[in-house]
Order: C-alpha cells, then structure tokens, then sequence
C-alpha cells in the first residue's frame, strides 16, 4: 500500500512531479502513463500571464544544474481554462502551484483556482528568480506569515506551502506557515546560486544569482525537512535532488508523507515510474505494509 | 513517430577529423530532419543528457555527427561499439519539407551541418526542389557524405583556405538566388545570414542551439525570443522562420 | 604575479589548503612542494586535546561528501610543540585554524597562540559537530560579535573569521565579525545536512547531522562569498567546492582575496598544485598582471 | 617505498568469479604486504579514490583483487587493457613482517584473501617462519594464486560447502596452535577472532577497513579506537595489533 493521505486528499502512492519540471504533464504522456503518479504539481503560476526571464536560464553544475526561468507561465485564467481540463483527465492529483510577487496578486489568484478543480493548491512563497517580493516572502517568517494567511482566507482547498531553503530559520517558518493556516508543508525549492563564466568575466545569469536543484542538494534538503518534520503537525512533503527510490525512502524515512521528484525528471524522463515501482519493490522486499510504518523512523 | 526513451547500443562511433566524431545507433527509427535526440552514454554526471541533432538515418541505423566541446561529447567520443547508450526522441519540429519548394539553399557552418546532411538527403528526394549546398568550417571539410558527389551545387569556405574559398561562407553566399534558405550554424552566423536574407526578401529557416534540460518542452529553460512571445526551442523549434526570431545583437 | 596580501601577510598565490583538510601539512610533501601553497590551514585546533566523534566518521554523496570528524585534534598547546615548528619550515603561511564550544576556551586558546609564531588565526565559528556551543556561534550573528569581539581582545595576530554558510544571514553575520575586530573573513564552512541509512532505517552519522563538502556546494558557496565580499570591506577567503583553477577564478571575479581548497585535496594529493599552474596559465593567457584586476569584477 | 600519486594504466583486468575482479597495472612497485593504494579510474564521479589492498607485485606490474560492490568498484570492473587509472601510494603501515616469526595463521575471509596471498609470497621467502592459511568464503574460493600447491596446511571453509569445510572458516580455526595469527575480512569476523585468540594468548593482526577520504592521514575521518585513542587506520594502519584495538560489535 503506497497511497498516502495529504491533507484529506488520497494519493496513489507518494511521488508527485515537482512543480516547473513537468509542465502542466501532457509533455511526458509519451514516456510513461502519468496516471501512475501520485500527483502533478503544475508549473509556477501567477495571476497574470509571464514570459519569465531574458538571458540564459540554464546552467549545468556537478550533479545539478541553476536555473532562472523566471515564472514564465500563461496566467491562472488561461490555465484553468486551456490547461487544467487536461490535467484533469491524467487520473492523478492536481496540485496549482502558485507564484507571486505582491500579496494582493496571491490573494487574487488563489480566489480564481479556488473556484477551479484543483486538488491542492501549493503556495511558492520561494521563487528567487522574481525580483521584486517573490525572495522575501519566503525568507523572513513574519513576511511568509502574512502572505500565507491572506490566501488562506481566500481559499477552501487543501492549502500547501512550499518553503525555500534560502529561509533564515527553516522551522520557524514552517511554524509560522502553519500557524497562518497552511494544512501541509512543502520543500525544498531551489538554492540561491551564483555562477561566473570566467571568459566574459561576468555571471551567467542576467539576475546574478539563480536557483540550484538535482542530486546535489539533496543532503541539504533532507535535513530541512528532518528538522521540519520535527517542528509541526502538518504533512510534509519533501524534496530536493530525489533521483532514485533510495532518495525518496530517506525523505520518508525522514519524515515526508510524500516526495516530489523535480530536476531527476530531466535525467529520464520516466523517472518517476522507475521510482514508484522502486518503493513498491523496496516495500515488498522489507515486509513493509503501509509507508506509515517507516513515516519519520528516524526520530 | 512518437518520441520514446529509449536504450540502444552503439553501432559503430569513429573520429572523422580532429574533434569531429560520427555515431550510430542500430534500430529503426522514423525520424524529420532537423529533430534530435537527447542522448546520454553515463550514468550520473554529467547530469543532463545531450541534445544532438539527427544526421543521416537509414533502415537499419540513426547516424549523430558531434563535435567535442565538453564533458559530455568527450564521453560520447570515448564510446565502442556495443557500448550502452540511451536516447530520448525524436525530439522537436523538425524542417518543414512543405516548406521547402523551388531553389532552396542550404547554409552550414561547422557542426551546422549535422542535420544540413539529413535535411539534403531527404529534399533530393522531392520532386521540384533543386537543393544547393553551402558550408563553411574552420579547416578540414566534414559531415557532407549524402551531398558530395550528388549535390549539383555545393560551395565551401574554410578559414584556412585549405579547401574552397577562404573565409566565411556567408560571405560569399548570396540570398537573392533562391527562393528559400536553412541555416544552422553558430548563433552569430545565422543572425548575419537571417539579416542578409531580410533585405533580399528571401525567407530563411535556422536551426536554433539552446542550453536543454529536458529536451521534451516541460522546463521552459530553452525559450528563444520570437514576436509572438518568448518560445521553447526544444518543443516549438528548434526550426524557427528567421522572420518570427528576435536575436540579440 | 599571483601573490596576494590578507591583512598584512603576504601569500605567494591565493591558494591556501583548507582545515580538516590538509592535516598539519606534513602528509602531503610526499606528493608535491608544499611550499609552493599559499597558505597552509592547520587542521582544526581546540584548547583541550579532543578524540573527536565516535561511530561513522564520513560518507561519500554526489560530487562531495559528508564528515563529523568532530575536531579531533591535539589540542592548541601539543600544536605548538609539536606540530608548528614543521609547519614553520613549510615556507608558506602558517593559519591556525581555531575551534571551541565556549568563549573562555576560545580566549585562551587564541592567547595561546599569540605568543606562537602563526601567520593568521583562523576564528572557526562555525563547526556543525561538536554538539554544544559549536553551531550556535555561527548561526546568530549577536552571538559570533560577541565571541569575536573577546577573541580580538586577547590576540595581536591577523584574525580571519570562517563563516558558517548555515548562518541565518551571512552578510549581517559578516558585518557583525568585522565589527567585533575580524581582519578578513573566510567562508564557507561546510552545509549542514543529513544521510540515511534505509537499511537500518537510522541516520548515518551519530550526530544525525555532519558537514557537506565538495563540488556539490560550490554554487551556493560562491553566492555566499560574493555577497559577503559585497558588505564588508575586509579582505575575503573564499572557499566551497573547489576542485579547478576555474572554480578558483570564479571565487576571485567574485571578490575573493585568496581562495581555501579543502575536499579537491581527496581527489588528488597534488591539486593544489594543478590549481595553481592553472591559475598563473589563466593570467598569463588573459594578460593579467595581478589578480587585483579581476577581482570582484563581476560586480 | 615514498608514496606517490601515479598516472598508469591498465595492464590487464579479469573476471575471477562472480563479482570479483582482478586488475594488473604495469610498473615497479615497491610494496610491504598489507599495504594499499587509493585507485581511481574515473574524473568526477564518484567524487573520492577507492582504497585497494595489493594482492601481489613482480618486477614488471602491480596486482589488485577486487569485489564489485558498488559505483566505484563497478567502474573498476570495466576497465579494459590499457585504460588509464590513477593510484596514490602504497599507503598504510603493511604487515611488520619482523613480528611474524615461528608458526604462522594467515586467516582471510572473502574478499580479506585478497592482502594475505602477498603476505603469503613474502613471508613463504622467509626462513623460520611456516605458514598456514585459513580461507572461507561465502562460495566458490578465489585469490589464492600464491598459495595453492605451495602452502603446506590450506584450510578452506565455503558457506555453501561448494569447497572445503561448510560454514565460517573461523569456526574450524584454532588459534593455540600458533605464534601468531593474521586476519583480514568483515569486521565481525575480525572481533570473534580476536576474541578467541585473546582466549589462547595468541597474539593477533588485523587489517582494518574503514571509509577513506585522503587515504594519506591527513582528514581523520577513518579512525579506529584503540586504547591508546583514535588512530587513523589509513596511516597508522590499517593493520593493528588485535590487543590496541576497541571493537563497536
Ligand atoms: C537542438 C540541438 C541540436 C544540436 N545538434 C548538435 C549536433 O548535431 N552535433 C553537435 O556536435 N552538437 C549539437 N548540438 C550542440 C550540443 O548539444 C552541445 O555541443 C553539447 O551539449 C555539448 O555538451 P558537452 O558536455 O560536450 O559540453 P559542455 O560545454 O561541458 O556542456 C555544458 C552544458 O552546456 C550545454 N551546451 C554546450 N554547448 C551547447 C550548444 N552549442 N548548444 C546547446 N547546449 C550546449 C550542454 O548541453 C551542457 O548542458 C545541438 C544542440 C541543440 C540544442
Ligand atoms: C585499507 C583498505 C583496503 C581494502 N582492500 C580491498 C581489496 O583489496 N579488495 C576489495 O575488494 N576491497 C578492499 N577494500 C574495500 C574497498 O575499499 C571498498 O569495497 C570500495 O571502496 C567500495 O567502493 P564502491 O564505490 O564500489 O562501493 P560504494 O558502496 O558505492 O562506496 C561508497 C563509499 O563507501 C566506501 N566503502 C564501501 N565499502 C567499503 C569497505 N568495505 N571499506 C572501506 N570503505 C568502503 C567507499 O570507499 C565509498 O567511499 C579495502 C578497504 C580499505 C579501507
Ligand atoms: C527548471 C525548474 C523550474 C522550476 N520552477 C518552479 C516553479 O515554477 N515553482 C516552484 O515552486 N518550484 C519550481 N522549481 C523548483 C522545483 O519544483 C523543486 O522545488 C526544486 O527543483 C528542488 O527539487 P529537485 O532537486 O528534485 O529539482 C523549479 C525547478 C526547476 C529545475
Ligand atoms: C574532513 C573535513 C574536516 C574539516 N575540518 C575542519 C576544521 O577542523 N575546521 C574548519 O574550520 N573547517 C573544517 N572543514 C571545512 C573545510 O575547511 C572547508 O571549509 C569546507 O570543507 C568547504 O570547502 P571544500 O568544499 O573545498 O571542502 C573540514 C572539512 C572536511 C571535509
Ligand atoms: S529544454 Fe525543457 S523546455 Fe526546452
Ligand atoms: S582517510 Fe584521511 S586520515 Fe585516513
């Protein structure tokens, strides 16, 4: 039994795809049948349409790679209506993820897919790649407070929200997300990084700094969310360079009721099957009934 | 053909000049010209896998042409025959052949001409279509094995003068001739040529290189900058029509 | 001419061996000519001899790896018995790398060490494994002020404070030591992170926690240094992940003064070496007279 | 013998049994039994060198006895003649051979084989000293190249009673009969025979395998307890006295 129960919405098993590396899904229908995935969460929204970030957005790193897409995205009404029809029918959470820069647009867009049919809406309070707020509010606790609280009243779904590593106290802002209403915990996002080309003597990337993910900030984020789990009540849901069966037993092992595979999409792109039939296989072989039983086995 | 992961063993992968190298692939693969593979020949690092385009296919094989810049074409070049090799694709739009009517001209620079060979092979097929070659490289000619010898026109510069013209192709390239021309070169060639092309009114197709991580049109970091907003080069390209691009410089 | 100066001591190149990570120096003349580094920085020292920790001391993760060695070492007087005057001999610059759970043993030992014939002390705040006192100096910067500001009273020696990068704000955190009388700050320690062992279901290191190092760190590293070399006005060492004269390089665009390699020395006893030919074939390609010319020059 | 980081390559690399591998460099060594090399045949990934006991040296190459286990030792597994490979050494303090005198059990288990058959070379050479040796094995027997036809008492025990004696070879040990005995193989192997030889007053050496990081004993991550404090097995040791040490167990 790989199904886990996310604040009142039943999950087939614990992966999901992470937000920003699988579209909206439709793009690895031609890999493996997305239907087996716990969930998908879509890519970063806002309220109104974005083209994202000019200059390079991608950098490869050992064993990660930096990115500065920026939130590029269609908008939450053009996603409700030409993308969320088809996630609908991928037999598998839907998880909105969205993204902001002031709270007044949070707060809009939170009321409009509230009306929707997502599953799960999960708060990015993280993206470092939005110049203006999007850093902020995921950084200092008092801030995430009060982002969280206002979409919390603007919405009745099942509300999750997604820290940043880059967060000066990580338990503390997990508890003050939870105190302001949040029904589940997600991490980790990316890390804040910095790379130069030595050539041109200048930095990669248009906005200096960019986002770091894969395999190499995995021991990163498996503390975070150890100490996070160990600090509030609420499901969380883990991530942060899962690439194999074995990453995601430790994020569970850590305390996580689900996982969110990210960057691994890219290395193959039915990599979340290989690891929801890795944790089925690991689980027969350990007599393992129910992920329960090892839910947090650490402590 | 729906674009499949795929895990194959190298059929055959040889040095064909100084850092320019030739792989296939056996198997029966369906493919545009212009479309590539996202290829991966290691286990975890490099992480990402390599975007290559498609340069000849037949029944039984897909041929790559690669130069080796880096990490990743260095493992690719070190690869034997039977050696495990993953591919990911047919990946992208692939050239239009309906598009490509009366005299087109094909522009190459460098390992530009990967999919250039493809592209030749299958319009020397088409009816109506009188295909001319142009290709520039630094030195040593390569990747021309379906044009020379059956292409009634074809044109090389080399920067060391060592075969053809000395210097750019471009240079002596001239658009107005033809009623269609594809390029694929570096970034700053195709700009040169989609400008010369813009004042001779002459329609251009380029092949666009962006850094993939995915290769499958879900990450958005491989957009280029078109007039119809910013636009993914792996899903939506990489052929673009010169006239919808915004490039810098 | 790759030769720097840090608050007063001249280096003959920016390449110093980093604590923990270089032993006292003498393991590697098998390998090259020590004296050819910049800088040597003794392993970790305490005031009171330490064993260091018990149970698994290391594990390997993608492209670095984790340690709780737990600062065992012989303790700051054996240190200057036995192990400086060797060190002296080296002909490169002798960096004290100092360690401590308590201000009291933080003062005598930096007094100690005063009287000692080093070149620059190595203010460690920011151990991850020693369970008391070790982590907190380095995450508030009230606290580090503090214990810096009473170490700069019993020392005339330069005084370089290394960085945590688990530090809850690491520019206010380097202010806060140039405040208190740091001389150059150096960073970064090593991340916070944890392992699991999925087939004990237990954590692998006794500490659950240990310190990541290597490549794996390097983005997040140098976004550190570069932005702490963007607050203060004090000479910066940086250091994280670095394996390649071309990492060195972007530490120095990035504002660095001399650059610590720690992990890379695992990976080939003479990589500094190679660091350093590669670094003096950059300058002399690019026609770089001083590493003055590029330094901070992303900025 | 200095220690040195050398650059060679690959002289031979063959399959011996099920996942165990034995791998030739070319070169003149010089080497104490039970000393070993940090290897390394691959640039990023895995990011440290994988510490290799010496299985046998002659005048013109190196030999190591390998079982595949993981990422590291996989990659070893697929070197082919001539491949380059990298080593640090010889590291390690080796087997004091003056304290190996009179009637000698050399006692391995597994891959443990794989430092006493050079042990075995070296001190069959010596006069006044007859050696024994004791091997068990999960299945079929391997490493044994200098010691079989020469070794005048060879005891084997295979848990699956393929080869010899069925069970732990240390079961069918007894330690009384001897000066001095030599064990290399899983821990808990180790310990219950210290046990047993602390029980018989027969003074014991053990080679330790503990996670390496510089393998030179500069980073203390590999420490033993003794009781005399932490010891660095790659530079103190990895061969201890059984009486210095504190097993966990
Ligand atoms: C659609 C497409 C088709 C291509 N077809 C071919 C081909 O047929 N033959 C060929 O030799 N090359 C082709 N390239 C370029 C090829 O992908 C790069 O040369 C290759 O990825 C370099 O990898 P590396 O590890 O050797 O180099 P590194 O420089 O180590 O790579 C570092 C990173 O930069 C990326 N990168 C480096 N150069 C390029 C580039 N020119 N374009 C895109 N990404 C790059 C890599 O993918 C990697 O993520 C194509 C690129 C694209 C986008
Ligand atoms: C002094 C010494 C001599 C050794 N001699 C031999 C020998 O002659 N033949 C042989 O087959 N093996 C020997 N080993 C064990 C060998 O080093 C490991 O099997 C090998 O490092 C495993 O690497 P891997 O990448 O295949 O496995 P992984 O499990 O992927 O390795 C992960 C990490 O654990 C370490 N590790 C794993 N197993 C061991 C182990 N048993 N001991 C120490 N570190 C380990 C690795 O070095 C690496 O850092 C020796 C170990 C030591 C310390
Ligand atoms: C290309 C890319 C785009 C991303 N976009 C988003 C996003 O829009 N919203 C978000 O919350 N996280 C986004 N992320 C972060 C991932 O969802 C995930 O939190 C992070 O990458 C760490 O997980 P990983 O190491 O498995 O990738 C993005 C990551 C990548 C690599
Ligand atoms: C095995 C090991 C031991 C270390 N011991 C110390 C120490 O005693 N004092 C200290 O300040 N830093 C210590 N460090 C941290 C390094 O000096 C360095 O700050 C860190 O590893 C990051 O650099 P790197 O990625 O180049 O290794 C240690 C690191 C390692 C890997
Ligand atoms: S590479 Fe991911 S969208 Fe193009
Ligand atoms: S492995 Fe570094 S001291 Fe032994």
């Amino acid at each position: 039994m790989t199904s886990v129960n996310i604040c009142g919405v039943e999950l087939k098993n614990p992966v999901i795809a992470a937000s920003g590396t699988f579209g909206f899904g439709g793009e690895f229908s031609d890999y493996f049948d997305v239907s087996r995935l716990g969930g998908i969460s879509s890519k970063g929204l806002t309220l109104a349409p974005k083209q994202g970030n000019d200059g390079v957005r991608m950098h490869e790193v050992r064993s990660g790679m930096m990115n500065s897409v920026g939130l590029q995205n269609p908008g939450v009404e053009a996603f409700i209506k030409d993308e969320l029809p088809q996630m609908e029918k991928m037999n598998t959470a839907v998880i909105a993820n969205l993204g902001g820069s002031t709270i007044e647009d949070y707060v809009k867009a939170a009321a409009m897919l509230d009306k929707s049919s997502i599953d799960i809406l999960e708060l990015n309070i993280s993206c470092p790649n939005v110049k203006e707020g999007g850093m902020a509010f995921g950084i200092k606790s008092c801030v995430a407070y009060e982002v969280v609280g206002e979409v919390r009243k603007a919405t009745s779904k099942p509300l999750m929200v997604k820290l940043s590593p880059n967060a000066e106290d990580i338990c503390d802002m997990a508890i003050n997300c939870c105190k302001a209403g949040a029904d589940a915990i997600s991490l980790v996002n990316t890390f804040k990084g910095i790379a130069i080309d030595i050539k041109s003597r200048k930095p990669v990337f248009e906005n200096i700094s960019a986002g770091v993910s894969g395999p190499a900030i995995k021991p990163m984020a498996l503390r975070m969310v150890y100490e996070v789990c160990g600090c509030v009540d609420v499901p969380v849901v883990g991530m942060g360079g899962i690439s194999t069966y074995e990453d995601a037993i430790e994020f569970i092992m850590a305390g996580s009721h689900a996982i969110q595979v990210g960057t691994a999409n890219f290395i193959k792109p039915d990599i979340c099957l290989d690891i929801i039939e890795g944790i089925e296989a690991f689980m027969a072989r350990e007599g393992i009934k129910s992920l329960e039983e090892i839910r947090g086995i650490i402590k | 053909m729906k674009s499949k992961y795929i895990e194959a063993a190298v059929y055959k992968n040889e040095r064909i000049s100084d850092c320019v190298f030739r792989l296939s692939v056996k198997g029966s693969f369906d493919v545009k010209p212009g479309q590539f593979f996202m290829l991966r020949a290691w286990d975890q690092e490099p992480l990402l896998s390599r975007p290559i385009s498609v340069h000849d296919v037949d029944d039984e094989k897909i041929t790559f042409l690669y130069h080796v810049v880096g990490r990743g074409t260095q493992i690719l070049s070190k690869l034997r025959e039977g050696d495990d090799i993953s591919l990911t694709g047919p990946l992208g739009n692939g050239f239009d052949l309906d598009m490509l009517k009366g005299k087109v001209a094909l522009v190459g620079g460098g390992i530009g001409v990967a999919p250039l060979n493809y592209l030749y092979k299958k319009l020397s097929m088409n009816e109506g279509v009188q295909v001319s070659f142009h290709a520039g490289y630094r030195s040593q000619p390569f990747g021309l094995e379906c044009i020379q010898g059956s292409c009634s026109l074809l044109n090389i510069a080399t920067e060391d003068a060592c075969v053809g013209e000395k210097g750019y192709i471009i240079d002596y390239f001239e658009p107005k001739d033809y009623d269609m021309v594809v390029c694929c070169g570096p970034e700053i060639m195709m700009s040169k040529l989609m400008k010369k092309c813009e004042a001779a009114g002459v329609p251009i197709l380029v092949s666009m290189e962006k850094k993939m991580a995915c290769g499958i049109g879900a990450c958005l970091v491989c957009t280029c900058k078109t007039k119809d907003g910013k636009k993914r080069s792996c899903a939506d390209g990489p052929v673009f029509l010169g006239s919808e691009l915004i490039l810098n410089d």
